[in-house]
């Protein structure tokens, strides 16, 4: 088991991600400084949370050229898992290995608070073992977004990873912090091996942290 | 004072433009023993303002206790610094950004941040908490709303993108701070006891390097207008406000802990208020050395900088450092792999003068010990107002059956109502380690990698502190001290903001000094030292002063992280009980102040001998798991503590019939007390026990479901009161 | 060479910005407002007096850079 | 009437945007530039066909709401 953490500048949810990695599967994942231009043979690359470059422009916007990116999609069409947590997402959706816009949320503000998600898809890597579950979310970008033929497209091929929802697992209106289309808080790629969410699994990882419903999607693709 | 008096051939409208005093300038002359020339007044102006020298409060600041068993370096250094155990320390301190929030919120607030977590940084220390202690105008006031929005979105958007949580703090809304804002940034990190950093030069000879952002003209003046009253010409003063990028204070932050870990910084200072100035003679003068500097070699963003404009400028993200010579590229390297600015500007020398050149022509010469030393200090004439009387009331002078009808307003009040609407705008648990999220007593943060943690809360009560000073600072040592203690955690020291009017005149001199006499007993009393602190005077806008308000941010170790108590009640059956003595006082209680308009009848006095037991009291039986839930008794009273426990439990209570069933007793604001839910067969021990340790304590009620009933007529579903808390701020 | 970039948003890409401020602005008393749509505005300084070669490295930093093809419209001025 | 407005940073306040912007430029390869500002632009639609009252409208709309003052310069353009 061999996993990669990418590390931008203004990254910073990176070390939390290498901690519930480490948790949970008892390997250490290498850093991956940005200015670097390759990852060794990986089973898992994640592109961490955080404001890579200020978020700047827009954000994941500037993450999405650097040299080290540009491996992580070459990695990523050789069927590498890729998973990317907030920022992350927003670095995969620029980078163009995942469909769609994250906009700035509807309340125009930014939002730290748990959420529930459940999965769509039930059967990739990623999304296999979770149920309803509950974690955070913190961002000012996670509205999602896409045009009404690749909505049909990412729902035909299903590739909705996961749906904001209430306790119950409904997903309404209600259950929307920051008016995504569908209520969508994840996707995955065509080959469903690059997931993009806005929750922050990392921090609903252990005991301290009030919740532990995060650990499924690592332990799903970790083991 | 008239024209003709003045000798100089400085003009003396550029004195007074510096806001420089007659006597202040004479003694600059005699210090030099010639008349400075433009940037060296700019350099006394800034040095010698209240902001950077103290002038009026540093005899009275001497009088509090800072001095402990974890004391490792008290006021003095860029932050104060306890011992947290295992070679682990923790660095915090506490700073104002008041005049910049009220003219530009946004920016304000975050450089506000910015600047905070340098301090924290600069000693070493990885920041790993925020907190913010905020005062606006009235809720209705028309500046309200977009001053609340700004300086919530600025704090935010500072620390969220640094990637340092932010959790916890206050917000209060008072008519005395409609012209004249308080922006109070706290931050804390931690540590290695034997890797702190302070800021004396050293080694004659030594390149003394500039790292971070490039110098441009923002905020040229910043300390000065700090330090100056709010009048209608304000709107002038704007241009000065700078523009935090928080972006490369990440770079810098990550930098500098990176070169940190080498044997190679000498000595480290952040570049603050009044910048190189400032950051370049605290050097010097730490380390009773000289400092030569080539301006033309400082990073410039802007074109034609003057040799005064790089010295006073305030561009944020910017430190200065001396540097081991022999570690020197590989500093270099460091800050290049960040894209940060690198440049040595000047040495260290043994002149003991502050040397600046510029295109080799020298701008400044001035010994360090005229601007520091000799900086004025005035001990400034001031009256101590008799506090306001004590009222007392009857349980007759309000309508009992309207108990519930009035917690329903109260709750619903800005000042009472759920902070969330702020707090779901901050990453409060970016680095995963946030225990105990905002919306309990203390906020918990975790020491990484272990399982202890700190504690930390931050409060004052200004109306307390106006009717009275000595007990409102009191209260505000002793409200951080309670919820440290509520959460179960040991209250450790604190870091203090003195937020006041204009100190020239007596009765605001005589606030602050009451306010230090409170604070230093209940500090000294409590064993609770001042580690750190800030001064913000002049606080006044067309010469009304604020209110006074010292804000306490407090920080508390726990040991083991499985003692951590929030005040969600927990089950259904269990007991709620009350520790300490109720005494019914209701003068400038909420109660009085939302549902009657009545800011008067007196401030809760706080018997200190009371508050150590009850608090040690709470913190054995924690220790001792006890304890389901715990919630200190503060603004509001005792039904305002029940509610935000059932509330925040989803869970009700049904208070004992015996209970006097008055509005003295559910919304009286006596002190010391503590609500605690316990299991029902734990109260017999529990009963013997306060009575060994001499301390009240007593049943209220039952946990039940969610409604709350305080007789058989009087009852309000949980949900309802949620709804109403809930509301408050955001509909501002 | 100046050169000036307008990044907007697609015609039927939802702008909750401009909607939050054409609300702010109805509140404030200017009644006639019908639509506000936000976008950015970017000028770039370039050292080059080639307006052609200007121009096309412009249009090929949008496309690879500045806006979001996905919802975002670009245009290109230079003085 | 469609009216647009240009918010741009005024001269000497810092533009940490517009740096990383001309940053990132310069490492995709596009080595000429020499400075990057990035401003707003805002798309105004009136309920009005007279331009004075509208231009006078549109410049209060920057002072009391759109552009701030302290920091920010704006411009109205109205087709
Ligand atoms: N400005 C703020 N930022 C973050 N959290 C805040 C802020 N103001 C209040 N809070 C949080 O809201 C909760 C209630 O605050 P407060 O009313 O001051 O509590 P207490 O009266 O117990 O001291 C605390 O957890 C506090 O940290
Ligand atoms: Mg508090």
């Amino acid at each position: 088991m061999k996993s990669h953490v990418i590390v931008f500048p203004g990254s910073n949810c990176d070390r939390d991600v290498a901690v519930a990695i480490k948790n949970i599967s008892g390997h250490q994942p290498q850093m991956v400084w940005h200015k670097e231009s390759s990852i060794n043979q990986s089973d898992l690359i994640v592109v961490p949370g955080g404001f890579s470059y200020g978020d700047y422009l827009r954000c994941g916007a500037m993450a999405s050229t650097s040299p080290i990116m540009q491996d992580v999609v070459k990695k990523a069409k050789e069927g590498v898992p890729v998973l990317g947590i907030c920022n992350g997402f927003q670095i995969l959706i620029e980078s163009g290995l995942l469909d769609g816009a994250l906009m700035r949320n509807s309340s125009l503000s930014f939002i730290c608070r748990d959420i529930l998600i459940k999965p769509k898809n039930q059967s990739s890597v990623f999304t296999k073992k979770t149920q309803v579950a509950k974690m955070p979310i913190a961002h000012n970008e996670g509205n999602f977004f896409v045009t009404s033929e690749q909505l049909k497209k990412i729902q035909d091929n299903d590739q909705i990873a996961f749906q904001y929802c209430d306790e119950n697992g409904n997903v309404s209106e209600h259950s929307n912090p920051n008016g995504s289309l569908e209520n969508i808080a994840g996707i995955l790629n065509e080959n469903k091996n690059v997931l993009g969410m806005m929750p922050h699994p990392e921090r609903a990882a252990e005991l301290a942290h009030g919740c532990e419903d995060g650990k499924t999607i690592f332990e799903s693709i970790l083991n | 004072m008239t024209n003709h008096n003045w000798q100089f051939q400085t003009e003396r409208s550029l004195v007074e433009n510096h806001g420089l005093k007659l006597d202040e300038f004479e003694k600059i002359v005699e210090g030099l023993g010639r008349e400075p020339n433009l940037t060296e007044l700019g350099i006394f102006s800034a040095m010698w303002n209240e902001h950077c020298s103290y002038k009026s409060s540093k005899f009275w600041l001497k009088k509090l206790p800072t001095s402990g068993d974890r004391v490792v370096q008290g006021p003095g250094e860029n932050a104060g610094v306890i011992d947290i155990d295992d070679g682990d320390v923790a660095v915090f301190k506490m700073e104002s950004h008041n005049h910049p929030s009220f003219l530009e919120p946004y920016q304000g607030a975050a450089t506000g941040v910015g600047g905070i977590l340098r301090d924290v940084f600069t000693m070493g220390a990885r920041p790993v908490a925020n907190l913010n202690a905020l005062r606006f105008g009235e809720p209705n006031h028309p500046k309200t709303k977009h001053l609340l929005s700004g300086v919530v979105s600025g704090i935010g958007g500072y620390g969220n993108c640094i990637g340092v949580p932010t959790v916890g703090g206050e917000v209060n809304f008072h008519p005395s701070y409609n012209g004249n804002i308080l922006v109070n940034a706290m931050t804390v990190g931690i540590a290695k006891k034997d890797k702190i950093f302070y800021s004396a030069a050293a080694g004659i000879g030594n390149p003394v390097v500039y790292v971070g952002s490039k110098t441009g003209r923002d905020g040229i003046h910043g300390a000065t207008m700090a330090s100056a009253e709010f009048d209608e010409d304000s709107e002038d003063k704007k241009p000065t406000v700078q523009v935090g990028d928080p972006f490369t204070e990440k770079l810098l932050l990550e930098a500098c802990l990176e070169l940190m870990k080498e044997e190679a910084i000498i000595a480290i200072q952040d570049m603050g208020a009044a910048g190189l100035t400032s950051s370049s003679i605290e050097m010097a003068s730490k380390g009773d050395v000289g400092l030569e500097i080539d301006l033309s070699k400082v990073p410039m963003r802007a074109q034609n900088m003057s040799a005064y404009e790089l010295m006073l400028s305030e561009s944020q993200e910017r430190m200065l450092m001396v540097l081991d010579p022999s570690k020197e590229e590989m500093a270099r390297d460091i800050f290049k792999k960040w894209d940060l600015e690198f440049e040595v500007i000047g040495k260290v020398t043994d002149t003991k003068r502050l040397i600046l050149m510029m295109n080799d022509k020298e701008e400044a010469s001035i010994p360090i010990n005229i601007l520091v030393e000799d900086a004025p200090e005035y001990q400034r004439d001031y009256i101590v107002e008799e506090p306001s009387p004590i009222k007392e009331y009857k349980s007759e002078d309000f309508d009992q059956n309207n108990i519930l009808k009035d917690l329903n307003t109260m709750i619903m009040h800005p000042d009472l109502s759920s902070r969330k609407w702020i707090w779901e705008q901050y990453d409060h648990m970016v680095m995963a380690d946030t225990v105990v999220r905002p919306g309990s007593d203390a906020a918990v943060v975790r020491v990484h990698g272990t399982n202890k943690g700190l504690a930390m809360s931050t409060d004052c009560s200004p109306v307390y502190c106006k009717h009275n000073p000595y007990e409102g600072g009191k209260h505000a040592v002793v409200e951080t001290w309670r919820n440290i203690i509520a959460s179960g955690a040991l209250p450790i020291a604190i870091t203090d903001c003195m937020n006041f009017g204009n100190p020239e005149k007596p009765e605001i001199m005589g606030q602050f000094v009451e306010c230090i006499r409170g604070m230093g007993d209940a500090c000294s009393k409590l064993n609770y030292p001042v580690v750190s602190g800030n001064v913000s005077l002049y606080n006044e806008t067309n010469g009304e002063g604020i209110y006074p308000t010292p804000a306490i941010g407090g920080v508390g170790l726990i040991k083991d992280l499985s003692n951590v108590k929030t005040l969600s009640l927990k089950n259904e059956g269990n007991l709620l009980c009350v520790v300490g003595k109720s005494n019914n006082h209701l003068g400038n209680s909420k109660y009085m102040t939302i549902v009657h308009n009545k800011e008067d009848g007196g401030t809760p006095e706080i018997d200190l001998d009371e508050e150590l037991k009850n608090g040690h009291f709470v913190l054995e039986l924690i220790n001792k798991q006890l304890v389901e839930s715990s919630h200190d008794v503060g603004e509001g009273g005792i039904l305002i503590a029940v509610a935000e426990m059932c509330i925040a439990g989803n869970l009700g209570i049904t208070i004992d019939e015996d209970k006097e069933f008055s509005h003295r007793f559910y919304f009286g604001e006596d002190q010391s007390r503590y609500l605690l839910e316990i299991r029902p067969e734990n109260f017999d021990q529990l009963k013997q026990l306060s009575e060994s340790n001499n301390v009240v304590f007593e049943k209220l009620g039952v946990v039940d479901q969610a409604i709350i009933k305080i007789n058989n007529l009087n009852e309000i579903k949980v949900s309802e009161l949620r709804n109403n808390f809930e509301s408050g701020v955001g509909n501002i | 060479m100046l050169a000036k970039i307008y990044i907007t948003l697609k015609k039927d890409v939802l702008d909750p910005q401009g909607s939050v401020i054409a609300n702010s602005l109805k509140s404030l008393g200017f009644n006639n407002i019908e639509d506000v749509r936000q976008g950015k505005f970017i000028e770039v300084k370039l050292n080059t007096e080639n307006k052609e070669t200007a121009n096309k490295q412009l249009n090929e930093m949008c496309e690879k850079l500045l806006a979001n093809l996905v919802i975002e419209d670009y245009k290109v001025e230079i003085d």
